[in-house]
Parts: C-alpha cells; structure tokens; sequence
C-alpha cells in the first residue's frame, strides 16, 4: 500500500524519523514488528527494506518509523519529505510478547536498536508499566529518544562507546554492572542492537536464568515468508538446530532460542 | 494472424496447455519465490494464477544453507538460500492439502542428489493428490551434490529426466540452468529423454564480496543470481531453444511486470513464471497477467498462442 | 600481512606486474568502451591510467553490425557493435602514434575468423611500436565467425594461445568468455597453452525483445550483457580461476566504483578494467583509482597485492 | 559537471523545458549540439540520456533544453525541479552548418525535432537571418515555440496529423506543397524529426537538388566517440557505405550523407 508522508526528520545526524499516515497499519501493529519498505521507484535498489514500527498514534492514525542512513535505501528514503507517497507492507512478523502487570522490565537498546523498543516502551506506559531502558550509543549524540522515554516515567541508563555520555563502554557492560547478580532485580529482558551485543546480552541474562526477547535482523527478500532468505539459526526440537523466518517467527525470539555464532 | 484487423470483441483468450497442463492464462510462480501459497493469499486471489509452483522438494527434510542467504546486487538478487525443505513426505501431508482448495494447477519443483532421489521423488508425487505436474530442478546452484550438476551435462540431465517420466504418469517439466557452453545441446537431450515441457532459467551462478570483512557476503560463498539484471540473458536462452526444439517453455527470469513477460512470450515461451518480482510487489503475478490482457486488446489479440515465438518471424 | 598494526606512512604501492606488463596501478580500460584513448582525454590524464586497452581490432577493416547496437537493460548494457574497427594496419598507422605521446602500457585486443588471423595480427603488433602487450579476444559474441566460438572450447581456446604466443615475444592476455559450463576448464588449457594472463569477463550473451515492434531491438538479434547487472557472474568467475590457474588477472565486467573493483581484487584479480562505466561517468577510472588508494590507506595496506585474492582465505 | 536547474516547466502535457546554470557550455555551444544527461542516482537508468541544445542565454549563462517524456530516464529528469542539481556532459557532437547571409532557409521540425532547431533560428534571429519554419505535431496542443518563433521574425507553417491545427496531414506534406517545384524559393534545409519523416524529407530535397542539413537519432552509449554504439549508416567512400558516430560526426548530417532504410 501506498502511504503518505506526514513528516520526516533528521533528529541526529545520520538518524531520521518518518512518520507516515497509515490508518490501517497503526491499528493493526504490534510492538516488534515490522514494515517492509520501497525506498526507490527504479530497479536499483530492487529490494524492500524492513524497518520496525517505532511509534504509534492510532488516533491520528500515523506510525512512526526510526532509521540511519547506512546503504542505498535508507538514503533514498531520507530524500523523501512531506507529501510524498511510499510504499510499504506490514504489519509484519512477530512482536514482542508482553510483560505480565507486575513484572520488572528491563529493556536494552544498542544504537538504532532502541527504534523497535520504543514502540514497546509506549505500550508500556499506555499501560502505566514502567521499564528500565539501558540505551548504549557509539557517542552521545547519537543517543535517541532518552528524553521522550524519560517523560514517560522510564528510567533510562546510558552508555556511550565514547564516553561522552553516561557510562563509558557498552551497554551490555553497564546492564551487567547494574542489575544485582542473582537478586530477583529483573524479571524480564527486551533487547535489540548489533549481534555482537545481543549475543553478550544473552550469556549475560542466561547466566541470571532471566526469560527475555530478542529483535534480530536479517537480509530479506519477501518478507512474508515465502523466500527462506532471511534464516535465522535456531535451536530445534530435541537438541538439533532449525533456520526460523525472521519475517515470520520473528523479528522478536524468546533469548533461548536463538543460536549466536 | 487471421483476425489482424478485426475488432476483438470478446475478450482475448489467455489459457495455455504446457505439456498437458492446463493453465487459465499463462503466469505461473517461480519455485522458491512463493513459498507454498499461504505467504501470498494475503495480497492476491491465488485462483486468479495460471499455475503455481512450490518450493523446491527433496526427499529428505533440509536445514538449508548458512546466513546470510540474500544479497541485493544491481537489479539482481544473489540467493544461496539451499533448498530448505520439509522433505517430500511433509510437504505432501502438511502442505499440499492448503492448495487443494484452490481451483489451480500445483507444480511440484523437485531436487535430488542422486538419479535416484529424482525417480523416488516422482513416484511419491505421481500418488499424491493434487499435483498438476512436476519441474524438475536440475539447474539449483546452491546445493553441494546433484543440482546444477545434473543441469549441466545433457546426458546426466536427460537421464534424470527419464528417470522421472519413467515413474510418473503426470506431466513432467525440465527447469534448465543458463550456465551452460549450449543450453539449446541439453533441451534437445532433455526433450529426447521425454521432456512434456522446458522451463528456464534457474539462476545464474554468481557471488559477492564484502569489502569491509573481506569475505564472501553468503555464507555459502557462491550463489543464484535472479531479477531483472539477468532478464537479457533469459530472453536469449528461450529464444534459442525456442527455434530448436519443439516443447513449451514457461519462461522467467527477472519478470517484473507484463512487458518484460511478453519479451519472453514474443521470444517464444508459451508461459511465463514471476520470480523475485513477488518480493518487490506481492501483486506482481496479477500485474503481469492483467497487463498481457490490457495489451492483447489493445493490439487486437484474440489468442496468447499468436504471440508465442512471434518475434522469430523477423530473425537473421 | 606482516605488516598489520603498523601505520601506513608512505603512500601505499600500487603497481602490478600482469604477465610482464608494468602497470603503475592496477586500473586500466576495458576493450571497446574507451576507444583508442583521445576520446576520453579531454575528461581525464591518461598518464595517470594503469594501462589502455584498445578496441578489438581485426584482420581487416569492419564496418560493424547494423544499428541500433545498444540498448539498456536493468542496470546493464546490451551491444552488438560487431568489432567495427579500422583494421590492424590502420589502427598501427593512424591510432597508435597518439598513444605513444603518453606514458602507459597500451594492450591491444584483437579478433579474428580463423586461428591464423590471430597468428597474424600477433606478428604485425610484435613488429610495432608502442604496443606493451595482446589481449586475445575469444569470447566476442558479436561476430558470426570466430570471436566466442574459440572461447567457448577448451581446446580452440588453446589453439588461438599457441598461435598468438607463436608469433610474439610480447605479453599475451587471453580475454575470457562467460558464456561456458566451465570458465575454469577453458582457463586452465589456456594457461598450459602459455598465456601470460586472463582477462575476464568478457559479456553474457543477451537479448532483448520490443514488444511495440515485436521484433528483437539489437539490429544484430543477440547481443553481449554488461555493466553492473553482470558483476556477480564476473566476480565468481574470477574467484574460481583464482583458485585453479595460477596465472595474473584482470577482473572486469560492472566495475562502476572503487569497492566493485575491491571486490574483484579480493576475488582474486590482480588488476582490473572499467568498461561500461566510462559511459557514465567518464571519469569512473580515476574514481576507482582514486577509491582503492583510499581504502588501502584507512585499511593500513601497504602494497595492493597483499588484497589480491584475500576472500579466498576465508572460503569453506 | 553538475548544473544546477534554475527553471522546469511542463510546456505542454508530457514535454519538458529545464533551464540549466552551465556557463561554460553556453559559451561553446552550437546550434544543432546536444548534452548527454544523467537522469537518475541509481543504477536504473544506467545509461545518460543524450537531449539537444534548444536555446542558449550566454549573458545569464543559461541552457535550455526541451524534451518529451517517453521513458524513464526522460520521466526521472521530469521530476527534478528548481534548485536540483542535473549532471550532464557537453556540447557534444557536431552543429548545424549555418547559412550565408542572403540564403533562403527552411527548417523543417516534427514533433520535439524542433528541440536543436530552436536553437539554430534563436542564431539566425541574432544574425537578423529570418527561416521559414515547417512545424508539425500530432495535434495542435504539441506544436511547440511556435509563438515564439514567430515573434522573431520567422514565418512559421503548421501542420498536424489530426488537422487540429493548420494543415492536416505530414510536415513533409505541407512542405512539398508549399514550396514551388523547380524554382529557386528555398537554399537549404534544416530538419529533424522522426526517422520516417526525414527520410521523405530527404527524398524531395534531393529531387528539387536543395542542399540541407537533418539532426538523426540514435541509441547511444559513451556520447563521445569511443562505443561505437551510435552508428549511423551514410555514404561512404567510392560507393560503399559506412557506418558513423551520431556523437561525434553527428547528429547533423548532411542531407546526401544518410543512408535511410
Ligand atoms: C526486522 C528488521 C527491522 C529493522 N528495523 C530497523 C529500524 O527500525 N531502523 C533501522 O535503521 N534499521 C532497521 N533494520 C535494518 C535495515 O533494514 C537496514 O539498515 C537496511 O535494510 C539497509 O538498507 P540500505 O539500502 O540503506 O543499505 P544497503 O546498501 O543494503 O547495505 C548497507 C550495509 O549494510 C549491510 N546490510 C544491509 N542489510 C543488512 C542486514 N539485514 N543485516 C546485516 N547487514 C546488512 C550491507 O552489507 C552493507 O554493508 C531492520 C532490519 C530488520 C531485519
Ligand atoms: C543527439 C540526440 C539528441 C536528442 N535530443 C532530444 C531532445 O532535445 N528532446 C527529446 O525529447 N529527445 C531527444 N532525443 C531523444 C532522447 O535521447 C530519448 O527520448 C531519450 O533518451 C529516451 O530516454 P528514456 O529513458 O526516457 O526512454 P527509454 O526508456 O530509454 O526508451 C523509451 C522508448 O524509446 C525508445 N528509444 C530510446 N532511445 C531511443 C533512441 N535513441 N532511438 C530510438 N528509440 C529510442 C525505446 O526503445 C523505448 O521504446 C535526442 C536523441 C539524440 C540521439
Ligand atoms: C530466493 C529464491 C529461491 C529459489 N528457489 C528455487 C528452488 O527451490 N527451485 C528452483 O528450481 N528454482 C529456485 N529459484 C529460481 C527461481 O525459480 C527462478 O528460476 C529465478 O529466480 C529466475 O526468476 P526471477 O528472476 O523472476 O526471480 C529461486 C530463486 C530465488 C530468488
Ligand atoms: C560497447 C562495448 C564494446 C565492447 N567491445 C569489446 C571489444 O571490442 N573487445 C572485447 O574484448 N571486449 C569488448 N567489450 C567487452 C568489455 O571489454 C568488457 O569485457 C565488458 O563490457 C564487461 O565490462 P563492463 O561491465 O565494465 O562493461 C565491449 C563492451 C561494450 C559495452
Ligand atoms: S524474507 Fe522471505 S522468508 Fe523472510
Ligand atoms: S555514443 Fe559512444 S560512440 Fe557515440
């Protein structure tokens, strides 16, 4: 379908938020999923490219997309203004599953990793549940949402690779410094960022024996399932392994599933 | 073209026999881009298609090949994706009966590792209600053994060819591999061994590099190459075979919309299959058909069958 | 890598030895998309080229296939210039002095009907002047006689070498077709035939299709693929020679900017030649030079060999 | 070199003016040379797109050029407004060969053939040269700078396949009819537009022994020189034929020089 553009802005360098009116898809969308993007309009770049819902207003029925600027696509998307048209699919995939009421939620968020979390986070408020946020970026200018987070009565903790802002180091690395090793400080873990740190995060969080989500990512064709392209290495039943669809089983998996290499 | 002039008052007539399969116009899916049905029933009337055929099928279930499978080249889709399968036996039990409820020819595409495997295959499917005809992949460069291998010699591929029309009544199609010195020196091979009908062309062999690890973007270093990019070469290898050997050919490769697919039907294939386009747009089958239509009316049409190979007629 | 960790301070080396020809880096022109050089001399230095590779030049004079020769596919270029050229007397005679007021190898591509046209050619570039090497071109797919014939058989293949090696002391480049079941075959009895280096890819053989004419659009019916929708094919072509035949090469077909170029030294090629892209950018040479300099300096790598065939350390 | 677009307007449903900033070629241009244009940023369109010179303001250092949609590269170039940046290469090829002061000149234009034409009576107005223009379009609404044309003196027929406008019926038509056979009414022509017209063109020319000059098309590559791509086949030597480079030795011919098929 073809979406109108509300607005687009550059909120850090590099860093753009697209906001689109897409009554449909506001309704129908989950924390953790995704839309399917067409960035250009030739054959170069072909391909769609997945961005997950970031924010929701099903009111004025506008979702809100969170994207840097890394390849072909995402920089064609960024030339695109208000009044433009795009085109998208989705809702897609699997979100995140909800926390139970009382449980406490920490959430954790490596560089653009935070654009899925965010949608979460607002669920979350909507349902007066506050997290945790552990927000790690390479600098601190590069720290997205904390203070929108922060109005929403989360408690953001930040790490920046830099050390210009908050910890000095990764985000993982200040998590583990944080939460009490073996107290009950922690009942639940979401967590999206580069492999590398969500792999660190669910040794981390294993070690603890805390249940968590992960968002991860994949290359992508049709991101409805058709395509196997966007396997992600699973445990399968017994003790072998299984390639699950990222678009369809995911993006979101439970922490134990998910084999890191 | 009898009727050259003549107003087409009805409208035109796209339904096509390949190999004796009848298909209600000629836009079939390609293997592996479709899934099994379900992925695409969200976004198109899957009755509407002229045929659909599923993901390659192996007698054994198979993991498929390590991330990453996909990478985007210029208008191109590298794919290493290793024919991840649920194996035959689940796939009759689990995922055929889904497309039973649609009035729709189902194509099985097989692969096997041995001329064995390809003959066992065949016989499970002859049994199994519901399938219209199988293609036979001979031509998949992303497996270790059996594959392309067999698509790449005219002997082994005629004798997996006769190995399978030997244990199956339904008609049977041979998928054809463009990386060959003579695609048109394995069709005529495939056609004496039996062949009801040709397709092509599974993808080309290909591979990337990441210049930042400095290591092959798939992990299973080399890859197909589909999608528009490699739609010239496509042409050309329906086109040669077209004017040497006498069976329908369902042609494809980076099919995106109806023009594309009737380079292939004026260059001589009589059904067209949409790929990688399916990705880009989920409607891209009813695109495609409903443009063929669009364009038989209006160049005054009345039968597909008159488009089929036309542009031979002004060849060297 | 010895020399990992260690900041580069000098400007890193780029020069390449192909076969005996010194290049002072390892960008040079793909034949028949830079003419015989002045046509691109108003847009950049030709000094500053790792070498020129002239247009495919015959026996005697072409006048070259009938238009239109060209037409763009997705992300690619289909031709069918059929290697109009002055012939090889004219072409030493009348092209070849300008050349000889620059500083750089110039290789000359040359085609011919019968083996003993190569021969020939062969003997009348050894005698001139100015000529630092042979690019024997057995994968043209625009002729109707010779040109990919020989390319597409092992053993023409060697035969074409010999005889170009027979009748030259200079260098000899053997350019190789795609269109194959196995490059690497064809590449390995050319190595044992003597050739001092491969050139590869030369284009896919394509076609394309008007649908308002319904004719094919190449006034030649078929023509040859290139640009950057043929990079994936290229790349793999050169990463499996690299591992066969140990002889340099040059890596072309869809080098657009620098890091295509590093993907095909990371491949396996030794240097690299931009064709298509010329037409686009006529500067693309000097960007890719300027790109790969760039990249080795951020990545610390001193001399351009130590890039050369990197990936394959990490192949399965 | 990259120009930037000071002006784009749609002139008529489907046909473009873009007005570009490139100074240095509004001092070399000549009538009768083309540009060679980039149109997209991607990889589709690969191909620069090549589109006459249709006026030259040398003292604001403004090109004009004026094309017709039918692709989409030309669609691409559509898009790009005010303030936009165009990457283009020239003046490429080689110009009409302007008349003597005291001949009487025809220019002869189908459709956008009157795009380089244009371009040459703006360089006989300026010469106080006055043509007799031969314009026609497949209906009215796509005859184009007839107005102005007119304002500078020229004296301009019209004819349209619809017979909207003027003479029903072909360019080439109404310019059989309208010059006299045999006299000495016109010195040269200058034409340009689709191949089957020129071709007629070139048949009454030759027959009444008048001299001209027509701008062909062909697909091209490199637009200077080195594919060979753009051939052309013309008289050659003796009375063989030749192909040659519509980039280079073109797109004027001389009117004897096209061989026609
Ligand atoms: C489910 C899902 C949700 C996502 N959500 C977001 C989001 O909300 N915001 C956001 O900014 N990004 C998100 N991404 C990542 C985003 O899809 C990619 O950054 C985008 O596709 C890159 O496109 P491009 O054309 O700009 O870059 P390309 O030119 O395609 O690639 C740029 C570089 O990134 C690498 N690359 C591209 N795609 C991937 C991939 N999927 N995995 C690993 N490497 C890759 C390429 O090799 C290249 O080096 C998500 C990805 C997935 C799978
Ligand atoms: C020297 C020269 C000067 C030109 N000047 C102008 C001008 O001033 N204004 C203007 O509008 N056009 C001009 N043209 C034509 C213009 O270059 C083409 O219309 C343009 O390249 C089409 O690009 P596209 O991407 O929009 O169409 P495409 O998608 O490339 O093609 C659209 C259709 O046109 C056909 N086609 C494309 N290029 C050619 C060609 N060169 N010859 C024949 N058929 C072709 C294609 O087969 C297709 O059917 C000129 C051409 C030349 C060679
Ligand atoms: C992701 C992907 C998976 C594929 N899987 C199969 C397969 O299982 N069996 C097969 O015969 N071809 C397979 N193919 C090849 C396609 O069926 C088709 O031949 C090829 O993609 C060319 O068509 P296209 O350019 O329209 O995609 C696959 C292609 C892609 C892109
Ligand atoms: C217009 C054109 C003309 C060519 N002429 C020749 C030729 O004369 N001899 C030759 O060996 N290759 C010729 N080639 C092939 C190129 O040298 C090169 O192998 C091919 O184009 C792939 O590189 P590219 O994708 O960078 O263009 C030609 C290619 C093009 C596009
Ligand atoms: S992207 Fe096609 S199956 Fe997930
Ligand atoms: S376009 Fe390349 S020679 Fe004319």
């Amino acid at each position: 379908m073809d979406a109108g553009i509300v607005k687009q802005q550059e909120v850090a360098e590099g860093y753009f938020r697209l906001t689109v009116f897409a009554p449909a898809v506001a309704v129908a969308a989950k924390p953790g999923q995704f839309l399917h993007m067409r960035c250009g309009d030739t054959l170069d770049p072909l391909l769609r490219r997945p961005i997950s819902i970031h924010a929701v207003n099903r009111d004025k029925g506008e979702v809100a997309l969170l994207y840097k600027v890394v390849g072909k696509g995402t920089a064609l998307l960024a030339q695109k203004g208000k009044g433009d048209q795009v085109n998208l699919l989705g809702p897609l995939g699997k979100g995140f599953t909800l926390p139970e009421r009382n449980e406490k939620v920490c959430v954790v968020a490596g560089g653009i990793g935070i654009a899925p979390l965010f949608c979460l986070l607002q669920e979350l408020t909507a349902r007066n549940h506050s997290a945790a946020v552990f927000l790690g970026a390479a600098t601190g200018s590069q720290l997205l949402c904390a203070g929108e987070m922060e109005r929403c009565g989360h408690i953001v903790h930040i790490a920046t690779d830099d050390g210009s802002a908050g910890f000095p180091g990764t985000v993982t690395g200040l998590f583990e410094k944080t939460i009490t090793p073996g107290s009950s400080s922690v009942d639940r873990v979401y967590a999206c960022g580069p492999r590398r740190m969500l792999k660190r995060l669910c040794e981390i969080i294993r070690l603890e024996g805390i249940p968590g989500e992960v968002s991860v990512e994949e290359r992508m064709g049709c991101g409805v399932g058709a395509c196997l392209s966007c396997a992600c290495k699973t445990r399968g039943e017994g003790n072998g392994v299984a390639y699950k669809r990222v678009c369809m089983e995911g993006p979101v998996f439970p922490v134990g599933e998910v084999v890191w290499e | 073209m009898s009727n050259a002039g003549v107003k087409v008052k009805n409208r035109p007539n796209l339904s096509v026999n390949i190999g004796g399969i009848h298909m209600k116009n000629p836009v079939a899916t390609a293997s592996g881009t479709f899934g099994y049905g379900p992925e695409y029933a969200p976004y198109i009337d899957l009755n509407r298609l002229g045929a659909i055929v599923v993901k390659g099928t192996t007698l054994e279930p198979r993991a498929g090949n390590p991330a990453p499978r996909l990478v985007e080249t210029p208008a191109g889709i590298l794919n290493s994706i290793g024919l991840q399968n649920p194996g035959v036996d689940r796939f009759i039990e689990e995922y055929l009966p889904y497309l039973a409820g649609y009035d729709l020819p189902v194509i099985v595409n097989i692969a096997g590792d041995t001329v064995e495997h390809y003959a066992i295959l065949a016989g499970k499917l002859d049994r199994a209600h519901g399938v219209s005809g199988i293609e036979v992949n001979i031509s998949c460069p992303n497996v270790k053994k059996g594959g392309m291998q067999f698509g790449s010699d005219p002997v082994m591929a005629a004798e997996v060819t006769r190995a399978v029309k030997g244990n199956t009544e339904k008609p049977v199609i041979v998928k054809l591999s463009p990386n060959v010195t003579s695609i048109v020196a394995v069709a005529k091979k495939v056609a004496e061994a039996g062949a009801d009908a040709l397709s092509m062309i599974n993808t080309l062999l290909g591979m990337a590099i990441d210049i930042k690890t400095r290591r092959p973007v798939l992990g299973n270093v080399m890859g197909g190459l589909a999608g528009p990019s490699v739609r010239p070469v496509a042409v050309r290898a329906v086109w040669q075979v077209y004017r040497e050997v006498d069976l329908p050919i369902i042609g494809m490769g980076g099919i995106m919309a109806a023009g594309d697919a009737l380079e292939f039907v004026l260059a001589g294939a009589a059904a067209v299959a949409v790929g990688s386009a399916n990705f880009v747009n989920p409607c891209a089958t009813m695109d495609v058909l409903e443009g063929i239509e669009k364009y038989m009316i209006e160049n005054e049409i009345q039968d597909i069958s008159e488009l089929v190979g036309a542009a031979q007629r002004f060849s060297l």
